[in-house]
């Protein structure tokens, strides 16, 4: 039932304003490649592992050989076919056998021409269909365990934090966390690592307020989360970030590890992590492909706008990136119930009614994307060191996810202004949530927003800030108001920010089979 | 258990960090200087490193703190002092054929509030067939004449009853502890039994949610029950107990 | 706005049970009198100060004095005549003087008759008179003073505790607390206190969870209080309790030392305190007759009831006691606007829906006393000693306060489980009020319970039951209903309980200005 | 002030009765034995009396505790260290106006998050316009010249640029703590500095909400600012430092 009595021709308007404003981006990353696809359709080819002999540290094999492709040939025709030409050439039995010898500098790669590049087309195919084979199985594999042990009893779905820095400790808090109540658990990342151009191997335990996203690490926390779900009788989800430089890639390896859930933003990266805006843009679209293939759903960043900039004078800037963001998914071909689009409780508690605002936005959201798997947020700038009222401003929260309908409940921590969150955090924090859950559950039926009151109005008039700044974005172009600052506050200019040297434009003869496979299995 | 299981310490999210919280208030006013000295005392207690997370002031003269750290001291599991439960648990039919056994008439019990306190559901919670967590009251055991004062009994008038009644066990409950009522209290009523009647004496037993069970020689009493009690317990208890002093085997 | 639909017929025949319930204990209430009562109307008279050099500790004097009067020639004519006769005949200048005079066994009490009568009644008259025109002044001090610093810029009121037994610690804690947005100071009384027989003199620094109310303490608070109201521009009220064996007495120092409101229920000494019924009832009518004349809001105890029993089962005894609780007040002069009738946040949090079912409760207490400014009382028989989840519980008790549009909002503590309040409770407790009110103020707009679901069908529920309820108590009596444990499963015969030996039936020629010019003042 | 302030002890709500509110997890498991190492760990903190008036499993190896006490420190506010301001808050007009007089150019401020750090929000509040709690950011003044490099500043490129634009201050900032990430990035900054300048480093200042002021020395930099730092404070703290620098008495 609506209760903002939102006029459709408005709803419908907004939307069609995203998708010209999102127009020419798309372009663009349908033009472009960039390393990270590169690598991410590798490893759909099956190279795995790491030169660990290398000084730097472990580089993964991929990065190696995607690094001496381009050194040599360029990455403008893709990476598989002098990838695959080469294997054949030197008669290797695999791709990792092939980032050896390219280590030992014994490969020269080339464009394939004529029957070498059928060929070179032909085993790079099937190699890159046995991955996407993996990630087909993995998402039937999902939906099986679902059926078989179930789906969380509630809306929202209780989804919790892990960010001991140590995929051991991790594992230990993560199956407590199941135990307690939580239906999807997050691990967070090192802080580093958007910023890494390759993507760490193995088992890892010393991150930073945060552990590694590898796949190995990914790899133990599905299983260990398989042996909770079996104990508590229901599939708890296992979350990550799919956002930085190496974003398609870890697309591909959530895909690989059945992940249930990634953070895929579209602007995310530019905003927060100064990552240049195209290469982000063209990372972004291959690793939502990816996704929707995996049948993951995404959690798009709104929320971290709200940090920067001031929750009320920016609220519709939240719904227009929500609109965008639906649009490029739409575009990757994922599907509504994919798309777990962000927003936040950030409203300065001592705001007049700021509770009522929160559930002016709260319910904004909720009415205009009926069918998407909201990700409600919750407050995390307005916190501080004072644990009781944080732990009270957490309770509101959870209550204006439930009176507003909200899909995903990402749960707040009392200690959000001090530390990552402690055992005893989560755990208080799930006490609260399955009180205001419990008590105040279906009071949804007796909220009735006055019609002429201040929820309705100030949800009425977000959505006409949000349309009017549309019409903005459509006439200066998205990318020039990126530069200036109209998201949270930070000025990203197209051709500035990390990773940009990562971009390649593609040849006309550009070949990548995981794109076409991914492009025909778009509806 | 292993050795390094014998010490532990505080778990923040991993193992061995030592981190706690505490909040307290200072009768100082709000200022960098309150949070040194939030910081001083935070260290004395010994958190280290510590950091005041959340400083406000409570009118003029006094400031609150939130403080998170490290405390470096180990808790030696070997050392921990509790009172482990001596005898077994028993249903209902147990006790009272053990104690139809044992004493070959009904145990008497005399229970109530003592000195102002008037919370009664915690010894009702115990006496009253009502009882607790859903265990039934001691007045459901057919073998147990069960006598229940109420709220407010002096220490003479619990003396009195018990004596009219020739109670085999008095069960005294103790809620307000401000300025350590709870404590001054029952002493003053196991000095009263000690002096009216000797070594003869009821079995004297002591409840409520901020007693500590080991206190029950500094109280003067036999046992003492703390929350969370249920009246099972409090029946086992009394069985095992005059099995003992009447030197029968458990 | 009624939200319940409430059948205004059921309402009304409700309030004509109760009414009929009420009328064989206001008869008794008439017809007697008791040791507290004309102790209670010697200080209207003006007898102060206490026998110290007595063995058992400081008695007041007027304890002395009715207590040989009552010994020398009973009380059932009331004890002015006997005290101004005296006081005539030995030619005395104060009832104080009196009193040193009766301790050193000096006077011999008579009941006067003839002129001695007519002597005794007139100067007895005009000493009432004097004590209740200080009474009538503070009242109109009161009143002065609103109108100069200002009420309260909210509602709910918000009413605090404090508790240290120490009245100068009390003082600290009670300022600070107003600065911090208290409306109403409580103070607690020490737990022996109302079992005493007497009311103790004096400041006094040495309570047990709480301070005895004494006039002197009465006096250092209000003096603080109107300190501080100066300071932060409104008028601070100050309760206290005129329960206990003293009900009469407390209630005339509260008039004379212009306290605000006063806990006072015409059961609550019965059932929590094992006082005798009848002593009660009677002690209850003068108190309020003297509370009315003062200007003093009551504060019925309803909340205690569901510290005993289940807050759901038992919630229509809740309905019952008001409507008595309203009935006892309007007969002994209350008008509405003093009529702080008790309500409580006591359902167990974990009975599903129970936030809903406390705002189902709230909401019939407020369309049933549309006029009174309720007492929402918080949460108390649940909290733990998990400070965290009773911050938050509170806070949902707040927001239930300001939903169904409480009057007066007693703030729970983190720690009530724990500890009488530390000064920081009271200030974190403050905080969570003030957001609340700040951030969801005016929520209510939003709140139309859905007119088939839980929350009305419940509150109809209750109505109902209590309907039936008061159909039994008008049947059986109300006293052999009290002594069936009808209220909080506290069973107390009429014959029995405390102070029972300090009920007198009044002579024909009973005789007591206070209770005549009382009674004439009632509307 | 007189001697008894120079001692005092938290406050519940009687002076003296030093009594606190803890809270933690042991990695144990849940029961009587869990509180009497809990009860043990107060004691250990100084707390006695202690009441463990909280406990509940967390799965199924630990357990949290809620316990109240008093404590028996005193904090001694003699002994308390805090760094004081030493220098006066000026106006922007004072500062400009000085800054001109003693440099007769333009102050050079270098700044930004180090290492993997990306929170901005922090050093914005004190470098852009915008500013924090009503003051404007450094940018405003006329007679500053501000460089903000923005998040995830590497060492060598932050020394780099302080070179290049021949930084008078360079100011940095840390919000992640964990495995005190924010003590060892600027540890690291302060020895690049000192290596690749030596005595002609400039001024570095080190901020963040998790910093202890008193840290200074042990980071290697000239002053540190904590939680709440107003654009202001630094501006003036830069006009003193600029003057001692330069012998300029202030
Ligand atoms: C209910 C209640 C009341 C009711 C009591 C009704 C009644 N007939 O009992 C009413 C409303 C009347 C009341 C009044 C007051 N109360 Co009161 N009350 C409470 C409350 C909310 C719950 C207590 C309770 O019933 N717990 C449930 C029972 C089942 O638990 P329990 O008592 O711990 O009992 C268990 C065990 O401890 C054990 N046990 C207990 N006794 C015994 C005895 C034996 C022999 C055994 C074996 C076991 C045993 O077994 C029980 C079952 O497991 C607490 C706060 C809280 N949430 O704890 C405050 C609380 C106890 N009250 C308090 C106070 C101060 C008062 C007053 C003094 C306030 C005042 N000045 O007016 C008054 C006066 C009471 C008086 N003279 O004693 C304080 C005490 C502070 C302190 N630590 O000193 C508390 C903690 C609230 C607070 N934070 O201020 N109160
Ligand atoms: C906003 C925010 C973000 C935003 C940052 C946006 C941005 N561009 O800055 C986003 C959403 C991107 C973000 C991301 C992350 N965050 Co963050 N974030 C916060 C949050 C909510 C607020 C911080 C803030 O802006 N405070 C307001 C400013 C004004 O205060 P301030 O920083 O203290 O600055 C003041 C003073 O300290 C001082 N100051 C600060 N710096 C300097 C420098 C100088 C020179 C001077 C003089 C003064 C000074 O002056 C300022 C004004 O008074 C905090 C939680 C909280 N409520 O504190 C978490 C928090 C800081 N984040 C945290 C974490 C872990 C992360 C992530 C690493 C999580 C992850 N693994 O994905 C990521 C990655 C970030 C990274 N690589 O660093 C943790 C840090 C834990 C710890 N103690 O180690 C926190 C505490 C949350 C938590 N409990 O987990 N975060
Ligand atoms: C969409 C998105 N991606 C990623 C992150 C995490 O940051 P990082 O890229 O540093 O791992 C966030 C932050 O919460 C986010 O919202
Ligand atoms: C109506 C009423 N009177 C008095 C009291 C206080 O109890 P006591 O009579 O022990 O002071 C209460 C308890 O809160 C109460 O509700």
């Amino acid at each position: 039932m609506a209760l903002l009595d939102l006029d459709p021709l408005v709803v419908a308007a907004a939307r069609k304003l995203a998708a010209r404003a999102a127009e020419p981006v798309v372009s663009l990353a349908k033009a472009h490649t960039t390393v990270a696809v590169e690598r991410a359709t590798l490893r759909l080819a099956g190279i795995t592992g790491a030169d660990s002999t290398h000084r730097a540290g472990d580089v993964p094999w991929v990065n190696r050989v995607i690094d001496t492709v381009r050194e040599q040939c360029g990455l403008e025709h893709g990476v598989v076919l002098p990838a695959f030409h080469a294997l054949r050439e030197h008669d290797l039995g695999s791709l990792t056998e092939l980032a050896e010898a390219t280590a030992a500098g014994q490969i020269q790669f080339k464009i394939p021409t004529g029957k070498d590049l059928t060929a070179a087309r032909k085993a790079s195919t099937s190699a890159v269909a046995k991955g996407l084979k993996t990630v087909d199985r993995n998402k039937t594999q999902r939906e099986k365990l679902v059926a078989k042990w179930g789906d969380p009893a509630q809306r929202p779905w209780i989804y919790l934090i892990v960010a001991t820095g140590d995929i051991d400790e991790d594992v230990v808090q993560a199956q407590n966390a199941a135990r307690a109540g939580a239906d999807v658990i997050a691990v967070i990342r090192s802080t580093g690592q958007s910023l890494l151009d390759y993507v760490p191997e193995g088992a890892t335990h010393h991150g930073f307020a945060g552990t590694y996203a590898t796949q190995e690490n990914f790899r133990i926390m599905r299983a260990a989360l398989d042996d909770v779900s079996k104990e508590v009788g229901r599939y708890v989800r296992l979350t990550n970030y799919a956002s930085g430089l190496c974003m398609p890639e870890i697309a591909v390896l959530a895909g690989l590890q059945r992940l249930d859930m990634m953070l895929n933003d579209s602007m995310y990266g530019i905003l927060f992590r100064d990552i240049n805006p195209i290469r982000t843009f063209v990372d972004q679209r291959f690793s939502r492909q990816v996704h929707a293939r995996a049948g993951i759903i995404i959690n798009t960043g709104e929320d971290n706008y709200l940090t920067t900039a001031d929750a009320v004078d920016a609220a519709h800037t939240v719904t227009v990136s929500q609109l965008l963001n639906e649009h490029f998914a739409h575009e990757a071909g994922l599907p509504d119930h994919l798309l777990g689009l962000g927003h936040a409780f950030e409203i300065n508690p001592k705001v007049p009614d700021s509770f009522r605002l929160e559930l002016a936005h709260a319910l904004l959201a909720r009415e205009l994307f009926p069918d998407a798997p909201l990700k409600w947020m919750p407050p995390t700038k307005h916190m501080t060191g004072d644990v009781f009222d944080g732990y009270l401003l957490d309770g509101f929260f959870n209550l204006a996810g439930v009176l507003t309908g909200q899909s995903i409940l990402l749960v707040g921590m009392m200690t959000e202004a001090v530390v990552t969150p402690f055992l005893s955090d989560r755990d208080l924090a799930l006490k609260n949530v399955r009180y205001v859950l419990n008590a105040a559950g279906s009071l949804a039926e007796d909220f009735r927003p006055s019609p002429d009151g201040l929820i309705v109005k100030r949800a009425h008039q977000v959505l006409g800030e949000a349309v009017d700044l549309l019409e903005r974005i459509v006439d200066d172009g998205l990318l020039n108001a990126i530069a200036d600052g109209t998201f949270g506050l930070m000025k990203r200019p197209a051709d500035k920010g990390k990773g940009a040297d990562g971009v390649v434009e593609k040849a006309p003869e550009y070949f990548n089979p995981a794109s076409e496979m991914l492009e025909a299995s778009d509806v | 258990m292993s050795d390094a299981k014998r010490y532990v310490r505080p778990y923040g999210d991993t193992t061995g960090d030592g981190m706690i919280q505490t909040s307290f208030t200072l009768p100082i006013p709000f200022g960098p200087k309150a949070d040194g000295a939030a910081l001083q005392l935070a260290n004395k207690m010994g958190m280290d490193p510590a950091m005041v997370v959340h400083s406000n002031p409570i009118g003029d003269d006094f400031t609150f703190f939130v403080v998170y750290g490290s405390v470096k001291h180990l808790v030696d599991l070997d050392e921990v002092k509790v009172v482990e439960r001596e005898y077994p648990l028993l249903s209902p039919s147990e006790v009272n054929n053990t104690l139809k056994k044992v004493l070959r008439r009904k145990l008497v019990v005399v229970g109530g509030c003592i000195g102002t306190d008037a919370h009664t559901v915690g010894i009702d919670a115990i006496l009253n067939i009502k009882g607790f967590a859903g265990e039934k009251g001691l007045e459901y055991y057919r073998e147990l004449k069960v006598v229940n004062l109420g709220a407010q009994v002096s220490v003479p008038e619990l003396v009195r009853s018990a004596r009219a009644e020739k109670a085999d066990a008095v069960l005294i409950s103790q809620v307000v502890t401000q300025r350590d009522a709870h404590i001054l209290n029952t002493q003053e009523m196991s000095a009263a039994f000690r002096e009216a009647m000797g070594d003869r004496r009821p079995l004297l037993v002591a409840g409520g949610p901020r007693f500590d069970p080991l206190m029950a020689g500094e109280l003067g009493v036999d046992r003492v029950f703390s929350r969370g009690t249920t009246p099972g317990e409090v029946a086992s208890y009394l069985v095992h107990a005059m099995q003992a002093k009447r030197g029968v085997a458990a």
